[in-house]
């Protein structure tokens, strides 16, 4: 063990995995930070901090600086895979998604569907997501709902620096395309992360953050945070939560939600992104219909609400959810009878 | 021409195989028999085949919506194709994907692709992938095509991935073929440029070459000395533009009344590269109208026979909907 | 009232907002056809036949036929509109969300907000959507789950020729941007559509397609037809279903869904989506949280698969939502106690 | 040099009003007292103010990520965008945008953006509204200009935007403000080109122009001929590309250990554009530096009362978090 941040976490898996496996290639804007500059390249090693030390060990071919061109990111690194490598593409900010989804959702995640099994593509997407810095309507948004939505793709949301870890690691090592949708709050977050080089956390396990019997709280990236502050509050008032931090969101760890409803027969699911065919509503609908006989109250979201997200730091902090809003939340499905 | 006897006939046997594979495929879609849209390379033969015949299975290539010629031309198999394109369980993706998504990658064929302009960001990913792998022992880079037409031109990934390929080097060729439409737009409206495609492409620091892509050996000529530019580590990606033509509609169903009065017939007539290629073996006495005719026969009974194989072929069943999503999941 | 088709309605909707309107304009990929070939404009008219004439009626300022460049196209639209114009954009195929996502959801649908309600942008997004040919993976999907979700975009899903009518007039009117998802498959539907030229449908008010106590069905677009003919079927065995046909997305006409659930007790979503993060599930969700009193068994999807959409009419039959899947669905919440 | 004292007493205050602006903010920004991202336009004053000192409110301008420079040129009120930059509720977007989403569409500033490149699009939509409206009395249009970095004129949509702008004759301008830098990268590297950004727009077949972007009277020598060919119906779109420099990181914070040795040194002695205008004014006796000390100060007077007045200025309440999504909904 060795106690370490989220991004530096993020930074050392992908140096291990380039170490272990030529294959894995970096990609990204100024991912090597200073190319054609008097600096020169490495002289700032990544807006993130997460690629920081790549270049100089790996070189440019296998640690490649892009211009301004997410969708050329996305596609080469869709045809990188297919031709063999194990890529690992940073694309800077969620939010930009938008410029190139067409090379994730009908490229990469299709193509072993449409040439009917005889293709892998196993493709790293790294998208720092999430609000929290006042980057406002463009920089700070939470994806998990469009990516969860597309048949094809894993998706996964770590929420501590040895996720960050294990589960990196799992996804480079996987076969199959995944979008790896770092928390950009979280960067600076400290924690203990395994020493082990093949430590992997496995797809479609979720983590028992918090064991309670009241009430189920399902969470994940950013949102477990508040939802474990909001159980150990509650505990102190007796009130026991489970929280559930899913990890991947697709595959998707069903029996885990499941098995807590059957128990708790409430639950509270708590989701950054707006709240419309979001992964709050895709979890409800999960237990409004496999768990029904077990539901004792009605299923409560905590969300952000049908907007963008704002600028000024009073209404980003009225945005996102919180620990407060998931306590109230966890409280009302008790009072209900 | 440096071609020998072989390698001409092969040429032409590749041509032709493609022609009449859109030929067929042109009736047969009348029939009502193969779902989907399809979209006939018929015209463009000397192209894909021009291009490809310099090939090995190291390189790779992405390919369009158009994408038979391409396949067929990178040595898809030929049933399989048909198979596919009938919706068949044994077809080259199972019946999952159909004429536009027909892939084999151990060919070095990346895919047709339903999306305008998507494939060349994907064929700059698979050069990235031969420059890491880096020169054989002659010194040469494997390298990566991106077929794309006067429309694809237009779409922001195109430019996209030009620009990236220029930047990191990476052993790529965008071929434009100038078939002058994008389903019933003119390339005179919906290209603007100072010159044409190419000088688009030259604007990113890449070298270009232009040639006719009616005729064979201008096409093949042209790929050898391109091939030979982006093979050498360090040189980059290169652009070539052939004008060609299309011979159906953009679609199979097209009333194409942007054609201008008899634009068919002459473009038959005198644009026809299978048309020009014969006459140019035969009048140089390279081939024979003999020799010819068998390739032209084998052509037509090799198309026959997919078609029978491909009409009783197996057809997907119901739960084959959920397979190959992912690998494990 | 006229018969006419689905196709129809929209292109003389379009033509008489344009003849009533100046500032109304079109835009997209051959909505013209034949644009710099031999046999002129509107040698073809538009793939879909909806933009056929209009061309030849308004000249080329306000018919504008583009280059393949949908990102150029849906940012041209949200410039239009801020300057003033209220333009009506083709995206010839929804699929291509993926190549111009940025400017919908970044751009037009957070200008408003971003600009602190000092900006109208009444730009219409039409988007043809849906399966139903065949056309495989890349130019059949539904995309309902990504535009519901965005926040300042309203949503619309036709299912009938009068309300392809009455919704894309109110959808050109509105003030607000508008995606509007004519289903492909509908094109050749035939219906009564009212004459009256300022016939509109107001947003977030859904149609009940048929009245019925025991089981709630929620559709939109095509899925409105595949529920009727489910609830026709089992009425005949004496089962009677209430079929809400939504009509927009968003707004959601909360009530008309929480009404009927109160009612039934029983609730079957169809949503040609797949099923993850979908408006299947937002549905669900809505009902668990705001019904849940009401609920008499689990919540029914009816939903493609997590797959994308295969080829072969075997396959796509297979993928595709049904009556038989429909009534399936409604027999299983009614054997539910 | 044809403009008279009023017109240069006004650029040179416009330009000191922007580089205070951005002094000030850079002093603010240390302190914590400001949210989110701020990018500062010092250094490449005399474009914004060179292009936007031609223009009226019916012609609209798109900016970048890095837009205050474009706003103030513009003409949108300094109080109400230090206002918005503090967040205050009482900002000229509500608090809702802040630095990166300043817009006042009265004043025909279609809003500064977060996303690369998505600009250019939006002002061609612009363009083409511009067009449909027609010339005015004396024969001309109104424009739209899109302002993108040598960063910006890599993403797909900007290169959309000049094909979409060339084949429908819009009239638009794509202003590129080369500094050299996007982010951390040099253009050196990130722009492939066969000579600069401009000679790519040129391969669209528009009309281009080059000038320094760090001497005010070349900035607006140039753009007063660009304005005049694009203002003429029929001609369709321009690009310019102006040699610029930045005199910050990229984004507050940034350490820019990618400059060279004495870098900032020698941009802030040779390249202020301030600095020359002042040279050059004063050397042409056009202006004295009584004259210009006196609009300095005045500069220095308007930016503290904004930033008073951004201090005191209302908070947004967290139920404000649901206003103007929609008109109606
Ligand atoms: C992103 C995208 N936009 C539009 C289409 C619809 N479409 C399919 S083919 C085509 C024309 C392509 O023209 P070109 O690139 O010249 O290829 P050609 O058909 O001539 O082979 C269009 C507009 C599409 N499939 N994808
Ligand atoms: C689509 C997109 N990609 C990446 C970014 C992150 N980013 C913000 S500014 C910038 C550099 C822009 O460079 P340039 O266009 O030269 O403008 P400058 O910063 O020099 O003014 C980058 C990469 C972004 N905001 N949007
Ligand atoms: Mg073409
Ligand atoms: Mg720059």
């Amino acid at each position: 063990m060795a106690k370490m941040m989220y991004r530096d976490a993020i930074r050392n898996t992908i140096f291990q995995e380039m170490q272990r496996d030529e294959r894995v290639v970096v990609l990204g804007e100024d991912v090597v930070g200073g190319m054609g500059t008097a600096g020169g390249p490495e002289a700032i090693g990544g807006i993130w901090s997460t690629s920081t030390g790549l270049y100089d060990a790996f070189g440019p071919e296998r640690v490649i600086d892009t211009p301004i061109s997410e969708s050329a990111i996305m596609g080469a690194a869709g045809g990188l895979a297919l031709a063999g490598k194990r890529p690992v593409a940073e694309i800077m900010f969620a939010d930009f998604i938008g410029v190139c989804m067409d090379q994730l959702w009908n490229q990469i995640a299709k193509f072993r569907y449409m040439f009917g099994g005889k293709s892998i593509c196993p493709a790293v997407i790294r998208m720092p997501a999430g609000a929290g810095y006042n980057a406002a309507a463009q920089h700070s948004q939470m994806i998990s709902q469009f990516v969860t939505n597309m048949p094809g793709i894993k998706v996964v949301m770590p929420a501590t620096p040895a996720d960050a870890c294990g589960l990196l690691r799992q996804a480079i090592r996987d076969d199959d395309p995944v979008v790896f949708l770092e928390h950009k709050f979280l960067y600076a977050m400290s924690g203990e992360v395994p020493d082990d080089p093949d430590f992997c956390i496995p797809f479609g396990h979720a983590r028992l953050a918090r064991a309670g019997e009241d009430v189920t709280i399902v969470a994940s990236g950013m949102m477990v945070g508040y939802a474990e502050t909001a159980a150990d509050d509650l505990a102190q008032n007796g009130i026991g939560c489970d929280v559930i931090d899913l990890r991947t969101t697709s595959p998707l760890d069903e029996e885990a939600i499941l098995d807590s409803v059957e128990v708790t027969g409430r639950l509270v699911i708590v989701d950054e992104a707006p709240p419309r065919c979001s992964l709050a509503t895709d979890i409800s609908a999960l237990v409004a219909n496999k768990a029904f006989a077990s539901l004792k109250a009605p299923i409560e979201m905590v969300t952000a609400p049908h907007t963008p997200v704002p600028f000024a730091r009073e209404l980003e902090g009225a945005y996102l959810p919180s620990p407060v809003k998931v306590a109230a939340a966890v409280r009302k499905t008790l009072e209900y009878r | 021409m440096q071609l020998n006897r072989e390698a001409l006939t092969r040429a032409y046997r590749q041509m032709k195989l493609i022609r009449e594979f859109e030929e067929r495929l042109h009736e047969e879609i009348q029939t009502g028999e193969i779902a989907g849209f399809t979209h006939l390379y018929c015209g463009q033969e000397a192209v894909a085949v021009g291009v490809c015949e310099h090939l090995t299975p190291r390189d790779k290539i992405v390919s369009t919506h158009r994408g038979h010629g391409h396949c067929l031309a990178k040595g898809c198999d030929v049933n399989g194709m048909m198979k596919e394109i009938w919706g068949s369980q044994d077809g080259l993706c199972n019946g999952k994907g159909g004429s536009m998504h027909i892939a084999d990658l151990d060919k070095g064929m990346l895919g047709a692709n339903g999306i305008v302009g998507a494939g060349a960001p994907i064929a700059v990913g698979a050069a990235l992938s031969n420059k890491i792998d880096g020169p054989d022992e002659d010194g040469k880079l494997a390298i990566s095509i991106a077929f794309s037409g006067d429309g694809a031109c237009n779409q922001g990934t195109t430019f996209e991935a030009m620009n990236l390929a220029a930047v990191t080097k990476a052993p790529a060729i965008f071929v434009f073929e100038n078939n002058h439409y994008s389903e019933h737009t003119g390339d005179a409206y919906a290209v603007g440029t100072s010159k044409d495609i190419a000088s688009r492409a030259e604007a990113f620091g890449m070298k270009v070459w232009r040639a006719d892509g009616t005729d064979f050996f201008a096409v093949y000529d042209c790929m050898r000395e391109v091939l030979d530019y982006v093979r050498t580590p360090g040189n980059g990606p290169a652009a070539v533009e052939f004008d060609t033509e299309r011979f159906f509609g953009h679609f199979e169903g097209d009333p194409q009344r942007y054609r201008g009065e008899g634009e068919l017939d002459r473009l038959r007539a005198t644009r026809d590269c299978i048309k020009k290629f014969r006459e140019s073996v035969t009048g140089a006495k390279l081939l024979s109208d003999e020799d010819l005719d068998t390739i032209d026969a084998d052509a037509l009974d090799a198309i026959e026979t997919a078609v029978q194989e491909a009409r009783k072929a197996p057809r997907p069943q119901p739960e084959n909907v959920l397979d190959n999503v992912y690998i494990s999941y």
